[in-house]
C-alpha cells in the first residue's frame, strides 16, 4: 500500500482519471460500470474488487491511493463530504476495517 | 524588472468549503478569521498576477507521461471542474490567466535548465478553488497555475522543487516588464493521507514542527530536514504536497515565515493553516 | 532472473540506408562491413527481446510536455513512419513488441527512482530503422524501444542517462523471467549537427576521444569528461545524442568497449560507427 | 541560434510536428499552406520566414535547429537527401550562405 504502490500501467488507473474528466463518461460508468471496465480491459481480479468496492484491494493491485475515496464517492457520491458520509464510511469499511466516524 | 510583492503557502484541503460546519464551533471561526486574514494580505499587495503552486492530485497528469511541473497558459480558467463541484461547495468562477507571464517561464525556465509542461486546458479542483475562494473571492487577480507532481512517485525532490522557485524568482527579476507586481502562492498539505491508513488523522506535531522550521528563515535546514520521507510519515498520500510550498520558498531567500492560522482539524482531514514571507 | 547477453552502441543516420552510394567508395565498403558485423554479433547473442535506447528526434515527444525517457509497450510495431519512408529507403518492417517486458520497465523504474513515461504509438524514424535494417534485416527480434530526450533542452545529464541504464540493468536482472536473454542496444551520435552551422561536418578528433574512452572501460571517467557541453562543442544539434549510449554504458560496468568500426562520414553528415560491450 | 535557443511555446514547431507525423496534414500543409500558418497562429514573422524559406530567421525566432533540414524538405522532399539535393542546398543557402555541395 501507500503511493510508492501505484502500478502506472495498471487500467484501474486509467478508469478512474477519465471518468472524473468527463461527466458524460461518468455517467456512462454510473449507467453501465460493467460494460465500461471491459472496454478498459481491467483484468477479471480489478472487476470483481470494483464490484464489490474492495478499496484494499484496489489500493493492492496498485490503484493510487488518492484515488480510493474518489471511487468510493464515484459510487456514493462527493457532496458534503464529511467523515461520516456514505463516501467516507464506505472507504473506511473497505480500507480501515471500521467506521471512520467512530474516530 | 518584476517583483515578488509576497509569498504565500496554505493548505487547499476541501473540507474547508465543503463541510467546514463539521469542525468544533471555535476552530472553524479561527480558520475562517486566518484565511480571511491572508486574503487581507493578499489584496493589500496589489498583486498583478498571482502565480501558484499546487499539487495536480492526478487530475491533468496523465500516467503514461507526468511531468513535475507544468505551467498552466490560457487566458482565461473556469473552476472547478464538473466532477468536483458539489464536493466543493464553491459558486462557479472565471479567473484571468497571464499567458505572457506563463510563455516567459517557460522558455527562461529551459533556459535556466529548468522543466516546465504546459498546458491551455487544467481542470482545477481544491487545489485553486479553496484558496481563491478565500484569498480573492472576486476571482479579480490573474492566476498562473503551475501544477506539481507530489504524490506519483518518484517525486521531484525537495532540492528540485526548491530551485524551481528560485529560477521563477530570477524570471520574475529578470525577464518580466517594470513594476510587475507577482504574488507567489503555494497551496497544499499540510499533513493528510488522503486515500491511506491515516485519512482520518491529522499530524499535529509534525505540522507545528515543519511550521516552526520556516519561521527560522533557514532553507538549507529545511532541505535537509523536510525529507519526502518525513513528510510521507505524517500522512504517505498527501503530505508531500508541502514540496509546493518548498518550491515557493525558493523565492524567499532567508526569510522567516510568519504564520498566520494552524488547527489540527481532523474533520477536515487535513492540518489546515498558511504562513506568509513578507517580501519587502 | 533475466541477463543482459550483449550491450550496444551505433550510429543510425539516415545517409547509411538513403545515400550511402554518396560515400566514397572504400568507405562505404568499410561501413557495410562494420555494421553487419555488428548483425552477426547481434544474431550470435540469440537475444529474446532488443531493449533500445534512442533520441526522439522530436517525432514523439510534444513541445508542451516531453519526457527524458519514453517506454514503447506495443505488442507490434510498424516502421518507417509515412513521411520518413523516402528518405530512409528501407523496405517497409514490422517488429513485435514486448509490452510485458516495458510494463515492468515502467512499473519498477518508478519504485527505483527513474521516471519512465509510456506510450503504445510512437513513431519510428532513422532512430530504429536504419540499426534494424543492418542488424535484424528480418525483423524476427522483439524490440522494446525507448526514446530518450536527447536534443531538446534542458537535457537529462550524462549521470542521470547512466542512471537508467543501470537501473535497466537492474531490472532485468532481478525482476525477469529465468533465461531471459536481452540485447541493450543504444542508437545515435556519433558527431554531427543537423540543423546547426556545422551541418556538412564530422568532428572526426571528438569522436575517436569519444569511442577511446568507452575503450578505456572507466565509466567514471567518461561521466566526467563526455560532457554535454564537450557534445555541443562537437555538433550542437545532434551530438548529444550519445546520451543514449552513456545511458547503455550504465548496463555494463567496467567492461571494456570494442570498437567495430568508425568512419568519418562527412557525405552522411555524421560521424558512423560503433561499439559493442561483451557482457560474458 | 543553437538547441538552446529553442522556443517551446512557438507556433512553428507545432506545425512542423504536426504536419510530419500525419500525412493528410502533410498534404493539406503543401496544398494551402498559407492557409495553415494562420490556423495555427503563427505571426507575421514567422510567416514571412516560411514565405522565403528563411531558415536562419526561423532558427532565431526559437524553431528547434533539428527542424530546419526538415523544413527545407517540407518543401523540396525528402528522398535521396545527399549533400547536393535540392533540400540540402535550399537549407544551406539560407542558414550557412553557401551552398553545401561545395564544402
Ligand atoms: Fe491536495
Ligand atoms: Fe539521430
Amino acid at each position: 500500500m501507500g503511493i510508492d504502490n501505484t502500478d502506472r500501467t495498471l487500467a484501474s488507473n486509467r478508469l478512474v482519471f477519465e471518468v472524473r474528466r468527463d461527466m458524460a463518461a461518468y455517467r456512462r460508468f454510473r449507467e453501465n460500470f460493467e460494460l465500461v471496465m471491459g472496454e478498459y480491459g481491467l483484468t477479471e481480479e480489478e472487476k470483481e474488487a470494483w464490484r464489490t468496492l474492495d478499496l484494499k484491494k484496489l489500493g493492492d493491485l496498485g490503484v493510487h491511493p488518492y484515488f480510493l475515496p474518489q471511487i468510493s464517492r464515484l459510487f456514493h457520491g462527493g457532496g458534503y463530504n464529511h467523515n461520516r458520509s456514505e463516501a467516507c464510511k464506505a472507504y473506511a469499511a473497505s480500507v480501515l476495517a471500521g467506521p471512520a466516524g467512530d474516530q | 524588472m518584476g517583483e515578488i510583492v509576497l509569498t504565500i503557502a496554505l493548505a487547499h484541503a476541501p473540507g474547508l468549503t465543503g463541510w467546514l460546519d463539521q469542525a468544533p464551533q471555535d476552530q472553524q471561526q479561527r480558520l475562517r478569521d486566518g484565511y480571511q486574514e491572508m486574503g487581507r494580505i493578499v489584496r493589500a499587495a496589489k498583486p498583478d498576477t498571482i502565480i501558484g503552486l499546487a499539487n495536480d492530485h492526478i487530475l491533468n497528469f496523465q500516467f503514461d507521461n507526468p511531468p513535475n511541473f507544468c505551467i498552466g497558459t490560457a487566458d482565461i480558467w473556469h473552476g472547478p471542474a464538473p466532477w468536483f463541484k458539489d464536493w466543493l461547495n464553491v459558486p462557479d468562477y472565471t479567473v484571468k490567466g497571464n499567458r505572457d507571464l506563463a510563455h516567459t517561464l517557460v522558455r527562461e525556465g529551459d533556459r535556466a535548465g529548468v522543466r516546465f509542461a504546459y498546458s491551455d486546458s487544467l481542470l482545477f479542483d481544491d487545489n485553486w478553488s479553496v484558496p481563491l475562494f478565500y484569498l480573492t473571492p472576486d476571482h479579480d487577480v490573474p492566476l498562473v497555475p503551475i501544477h506539481m507532481n507530489c504524490i506519483l512517485p518518484p517525486l521531484p525532490t525537495p532540492a528540485e522543487c526548491f530551485r524551481v522557485g528560485e529560477v521563477i524568482a530570477e524570471i520574475v527579476r529578470t525577464r518580466r516588464p517594470a513594476r510587475e507586481r507577482i504574488i507567489l502562492m503555494a497551496t497544499g498539505g499540510l499533513s493528510h493521507d488522503p486515500g491511506g491508513p491515516a485519512y482520518f488523522n491529522v499530524d499535529e506535531a509534525f505540522d507545528r514542527w515543519f511550521l516552526s522550521l520556516l519561521e527560522e528563515g533557514n532553507p538549507q535546514r529545511v532541505l535537509k530536514e523536510a525529507t519526502i520521507e518525513r513528510m510521507k510519515q505524517a500522512g504517505d498520500g498527501g503530505t508531500s504536497e508541502l514540496l509546493a510550498w518548498i518550491a515557493a520558498m525558493g523565492a524567499v531567500g532567508g526569510r522567516r515565515a510568519r504564520t498566520i492560522c494552524y488547527e489540527p482539524a481532523v474533520e477536515l482531514r487535513c492540518g489546515m493553516g498558511g504562513v506568509v514571507w513578507e517580501m519587502a
